[in-house]
């Protein structure tokens, strides 16, 4: 079975010649001037100012905490006001392992937010349980079972870089959204 | 209060890199762990002789090694690499597998910047297409 | 009115759950707190939200792969808890590391207690509202971590270490970047002094509060700084040295306070120790191997191994129970932090909520090394 | 104490104990009635003064459990393990040593987490770790988890 | 020059009034409309200078904790205020299933109004006030401790312990410092012989109090900028805040637009404080003079009057600031203690003095 879907990935692969940019983009219909400006103007605003939920389960949020101090600074992007309740946060980063006990826990955190909310899958363990994949009886097998994610960061744990490579393409995303327009 | 107040007035002090500002000269250190990648040579050859060494030293599972019978010249059949499939997102970086290869084919790549948007995206195969095996690795 | 609908206030008693996801627990502890106003009455840990089963994965891996994941354990001290595997292996083996190899665990070891005293420092001061100080330490933890990065190839989890050595020799830079660290540590030393140490607000904050007694913490087994803290002398690179602690010259740091303020001098006086140390090895790493060659697969003999090394927290054990294959037959991780844990409901009673925080932040938890 | 006389301590204390001196501590091994009296005398007693608890746990060796007290003593620095065998696999049951070393409680939580001992007389027996309604002891060898992937 | 710079508020002020009064007749119309401009007028100011003073707070912060802080938004990162209101507005504004609706969704109307309220009496330049009312110190002081009604309620009516907790420690610390606010503002008042602001501004015309007065008036500006730093809730006193205890006190519960006007109420309240302590001990609009330096003194006349206000608000403003990023937080019982134990008693003492000294005519 795996073998197979690998074959058939190496001719999708070949077919396509490689992938440029990452995920499918949706084409939105056109809402006017006046729309598409307000969507702008708002989608600026809301890229710009992701406040992340103080949420670490392990070593990744060590990684976290360095990239809000002082070398690597997400306080440029507008990300330091890190809230302690989900009710403010606008982000959630999901750095760490999640186990079956802390499943329940994340969802109603998730559910907790007021939209729109955004969810970066940071690390191994968040994105397929990573080294917990394999003979773990408790760990959840990619937080993207649980809630949805908009951005996965691989690594064990990523570089604060990395971690700020995945907001910025957060915000990517962000900018490509519509408020005003009902998509397809 | 003295000490923050001399960091508020000495602004050099700030320590902050601007990371995507300096993206064009920002160099990771030469052992730096980033993802695993195989070697290719200008002729598209790569050292992998599909051993699944580094498959079993893995931890996690990252690492499948997918082979195929082929006929050599002198007309004995020989596994060469079919696929090398890397779950970059499962992997640790633990520098398990880059020991035990024996015979130096993958390395860890030096590029962090593996955001995306969609999980299936980080499954990768690492080998070029068409590529084939270096001469004189197996010996 | 209000308040009885929704369960607030059940027969005069007001809980409260902090936790799993709160900032004062430094991670996913769950602590149900009994309040009197804002007085403690009783505390009971709630764990679990984060058991990752890597006792269980152990007994599957093999003694190459089980160290990497205890990196994860207590990622703070990852390097000292893939050293505690590794030793445990060569003892079993009886292997003998080469001096080159047991002079750079050392070092290293001691860079990641100062890293994760440092981090503990910068997690002190944002508990107890002052934020300042998290940054100041986290400039001097980036120039640790990039030594790391530089030799081992990765910031935290470094998975340097290997039965039988180090998985690689020091990078050429090496020693050039310790001194400068150690340089600019030691000349940032009297920061962390004006910031916190000296700071009226902060003593008050901790003086007198938290107290443990030496009779508490022998019997809640309370290991590191913690144990320090009330006078016990539980360093184990002291009692049960490995790796060639024996030939350093340090000092044990113990106070008899037994309050939060002793906890925090403690740690305080541990990162200058640690900085010692560092001075004295790093000139004179002995010349030659830094790795015994091992078999590829590595079959412990039959019989139980244990091995303790004394963490940034504490006393960390492994313990193996081997049937001679080549995984364990039964792998058990004696955690540091659980034992602190256990002390917290002891410490906390009659506390309040501030002092709660004061308390988490001195002894210093680390929750995935509980929860394994 | 060095391991001899500790050896010759106990065998006078309870003399049905067996002994093994593979490893590097002294490993004493007793059945699990006779745990309690003899947990609480080498606490008590001044020359053996056992005051710090510093690993419990469990192994699992199929047909019986093994209970594992690893024991030191802060004024004399020497060390002890001692075993207690469990040979009731479907309700193993021991009495808690908690009222010997306040240690114990949360370990022995732990043990009856993920082995099932229960603990007579523990203030607070509780999973620690899993959810209350889970299913099995995961730490044992006959435990089968379908979702668990193996490699 | 001089005259746009210096004059420009009350003669644009005067001009537009003597304006709308020829083009409305009606008498009732014309209130109204005057009212409304000056309530718009007002509120866009204090919009803009949140966004300012919001500014100010991550860059100061940032430049304390040896980073950069805010540059990507806007030139040097000025807009990034801006970019988190719209964000907020345009937020999900959340109302807990479990809460008191009414007064969940009433509260933080009344914390941000009571702390607009504060701002009319104000000089804020010469001759430029919206309202000189002749118990400027007394209206000031009460209606200020009316923000602690809406907080109480807030953390009521959220149903959430957190909540609960953070508003019981805001009653208790709000009702206390009051006291020494009050204690540190009736010395001023004893000593200039008014309550209204204006008049106490123009008895400062010769030398600010706190030069004037002695060592009691600097004791009592001290102490006024400890006890308002406590009673608008600032770090190291932000008990009801907590971010490590209480997860955010009494707003954990608020989210969106509401979160947004306790932002808002923090940072009026912060330059109402700064504003009063300028006004009252640091001669409000007055420039610096010394003694009989005309040269120098009419140097200082050529810096327009509003410059002069908001120079002073705003370095007690950066004072304040400093104090949050320096200092850790007291604990409940040690914060009542700073209060009962030393800055009562000493505010009191202090009091005596003054009124000795005033009897005395011991001052300049």
């Amino acid at each position: 079975m795996e073998e197979r879907s690998v074959k058939m990935d190496i001719k999708k692969r070949e077919e396509k010649g490689g992938l440029s940019f990452p995920g499918q983009l949706q084409e939105t219909p056109d809402g006017g001037f006046l729309v598409t400006k307000l969507d702008e103007a708002i989608n600026w605003a809301r890229s710009n100012s992701l406040w992340p939920l103080i949420f670490g389960t392990s070593c990744c949020a060590i990684e976290m905490m360095s990239a809000a101090g002082a070398k690597y600074d997400w306080s440029r992007f507008g990300f330091e006001v890190a809230r302690a309740s989900p009710r403010q946060a606008d982000l959630l980063i999901v750095s760490g392992t999640i186990v079956m006990k802390m499943a329940p826990v994340l969802k109603r955190l998730y559910d907790q937010m007021p939209d729109p909310k955004y969810v970066i899958a940071m690390g191994a363990c968040t994105i397929s349980g990573g080294p917990f994949f394999y003979n773990s009886y408790s760990v959840v097998k990619g937080v993207d079972h649980i809630i949805p994610v908009d951005v996965y960061i691989p690594g064990c744990p990523p570089r604060p870089e990395a971690l700020l490579h995945a907001m910025i393409t957060m915000q990517e995303k962000i900018k490509h959204e519509a408020y005003f327009r009902k998509t397809k | 209060m003295k000490l923050t107040g001399y960091y508020f007035t000495h602004l050099k002090e700030i320590v902050t890199e601007e990371y995507p500002e300096n993206r064009s000269t920002l160099k990771m250190m030469d052992r730096f762990r980033g993802e695993v990648l195989i070697q290719h040579d200008e002729k598209n050859e790569h050292r992998c002789t599909g051993c699944q060494a580094c498959e079993i030293a893995c931890p996690n599972g990252t690492i499948k090694i997918i082979t195929k019978q082929e006929i050599q010249a002198d007309g004995k059949k020989k596994k060469r690499l079919e696929a090398f499939v890397y779950h970059l997102d499962m992997c640790t970086l633990c520098n398990l597998c880059i020991v035990s290869c024996p015979s130096d084919a993958i390395v860890m790549g030096q590029n962090f910047e593996h955001s995306v948007y969609d999980k299936k995206q980080l499954k990768k195969i690492l080998n070029n297409p068409g590529s084939k095996l270096m001469e004189g690795v197996e010996e | 009115m209000l308040l009885e609908q929704n369960h607030i206030t059940k027969e005069g008693e007001f809980v409260i759950n902090m936790g799993p996801q709160h900032p004062a627990t430094h991670g996913v502890l769950h602590l149900k707190v009994w309040l009197d106003g804002e007085t403690i009455k009783k505390v009971e840990p709630h764990l679990g939200y984060i058991h990752r089963s890597i006792e269980k994965m152990c007994e599957r891996l093999s003694y190459r792969q089980f160290i990497f994941t205890t990196s994860r354990m207590d990622y703070l001290s990852a390097h000292i808890n893939n050293q505690a595997c590794a030793l445990v292996v060569e003892k079993a083996l009886q292997l003998e590391v080469p001096p080159r190899a047991k002079a750079i665990r050392i070092i290293m070891a001691e860079l990641t207690r100062l890293a994760s005293h440092q981090l503990w420092w910068a997690c002190m001061g944002l508990d107890l509202g002052a934020v300042t100080p998290f940054f100041y330490a986290f400039r001097e933890r980036e120039a640790i971590n990039e030594i790391w990065e530089e030799t081992c190839g990765a910031r935290l989890t470094q998975n340097y270490i290997v039965p039988g050595g180090v998985m690689m020799d020091t990078h050429p830079n090496f020693r050039k970047r310790v001194k400068d660290v150690m340089k600019q540590i030691k000349d940032k030393a009297h920061e962390y002094e004006e910031l916190l140490t000296g700071n009226v607000i902060f003593q008050e904050r901790l003086k007198g509060v938290g107290y443990l007694s030496r009779e508490d913490a022998i019997s809640y087994g309370c290991t590191g700084p913690t144990a320090r803290a009330s006078g016990i002398n539980s360093d184990i690179r002291k009692l049960f040295p490995y790796d060639g602690y024996e030939q350093i010259k340090f000092d044990e740091v113990l106070n008899s306070g037994g309050d939060c303020w002793a906890r925090y001098l403690v740690r305080i006086e541990e990162m200058k120790q640690s900085v010692s140390i560092i001075e004295q090895l790093i000139d004179i790493i002995p010349e030659g191997d830094f790795q015994v060659k091992t078999k590829n697969v590595i079959k412990l003999p039959k019989g139980d191994f244990y091995q303790r090394v004394e963490t940034a927290r504490g006393e960390l054990g492994v313990y193996i129970v081997s049937d001679g294959a080549a995984s364990p037959y039964r792998c058990k991780f004696r955690s540091p932090n659980l034992s602190n844990l256990s002390a917290i409901p002891k410490i906390a009673e009659g506390a309040k909520i501030g002092d709660l925080v004061a308390i988490m932040a001195t002894v210093d938890l680390v929750i995935p090394d509980i929860d394994r | 104490m060095t391991k001899e006389e500790l050896k010759n301590n106990i065998t006078e204390l309870l003399p049905s104990t067996t002994f093994d001196e593979t490893g590097e501590f002294l490993n004493v091994i007793i059945a699990s009635d006779e745990l309690l009296p003899f947990m609480k005398t080498l606490r008590s007693k001044s020359e053996f003064d056992f005051d710090y608890l510093f690993c419990l746990t469990c192994i699992d060796l199929n047909n019986h459990l093994m209970m594992v007290y690893h024991l030191i003593s802060k004024t004399h620095n020497h060390c002890i393990v001692i075993k207690a065998k469990i040979t009731d696999t479907i309700k193993p049951e021991i009495e808690s040593v908690n009222s010997i070393w306040k240690t114990a409680e949360l370990n022995e939580d732990e043990v009856y987490d993920l082995f099932g001992v229960k603990f007579l007389n523990h203030p607070n027996l509780r999973r620690l770790f899993l959810e209350e309604d889970w299913e099995g002891y995961p730490l044992r060898k006959n435990y089968v988890d379908e979702n668990m992937i193996k490699l | 020059m001089k005259i746009l710079l210096s004059y420009s508020f009350s003669s644009l002020a005067s001009k537009i009034s003597t304006w709308l009064s020829n083009v409305i007749s009606n008498e009732m119309l014309l209130i109204i409309t005057k009212m409304l401009i000056l309530g718009i007028s007002l509120l866009a100011f204090l919009v803009v200078l949140c966004f300012f003073l919001g500014y100010m707070e991550r860059k100061v912060a940032a430049f304390m904790e040896i980073r950069i802080g805010p540059n990507r938004v806007g030139p040097k990162g000025s807009l990034q205020i801006v970019a988190d209101t719209v964000k907020l507005l345009f937020k999900e504004g959340l109302t807990p299933d479990a809460s008191d609706k009414f007064l969940f969704n009433l509260a933080p109307f009344i914390v941000v109004i009571t702390s607009m309220l504060v701002v009319a009496p104000i000089a804020y330049a010469k001759d430029f006030q919206l309202w000189d009312i002749s118990i400027g110190v007394l209206y000031v002081s009460s209606i200020s401790s009316m923000g602690v009604i809406g907080i109480l309620m807030a953390g009521w009516s959220s149903s959430n312990k957190y909540s609960l907790i953070g508003a019981m420690r805001s009653g208790a610390q709000i009702v206390s410092y009051e006291l020494s606010i009050g204690l540190s503002l009736i010395s001023i008042v004893i000593l200039s012989g008014s309550m209204s602001l204006s008049e106490i501004v123009q008895s400062q015309a010769n030398g600010w109090w706190i030069f004037k007065g002695h060592i009691p008036v600097i004791i009592s500006f001290v102490i006024f900028i400890v006890a308002s730093t406590a009673e608008i809730n600032r770090a190291p006193f932000d008990l009801t805040e907590a971010e490590q205890e209480l997860t955010g006190g009494f707003h954990t519960e608020y989210s969106g637009m509401k979160f947004a006007m306790f932002l808002l109420s923090e940072y009026i309240n912060l330059f109402v404080v700064s504003a009063i302590a300028a006004t009252i001990f640091l001669g409000g609009w007055m420039p610096f003079h010394i003694g009989s330096l005309n040269g120098f003194n009419h140097l200082m006349d050529y810096i327009p009057s509003s410059i002069w206000f908001f120079a002073k608000t705003f370095l007690i403003i950066f004072i304040i600031m400093w104090f949050r990023w320096t200092f850790p937080r007291l604990r409940i019982d040690q914060l009542l203690n700073l209060e009962w134990k030393y800055l009562l008693p000493i505010s009191m003492v202090n009091i005596l003095l003054v009124t000795i000294m005033t009897i005395m005519g011991w001052h300049f």
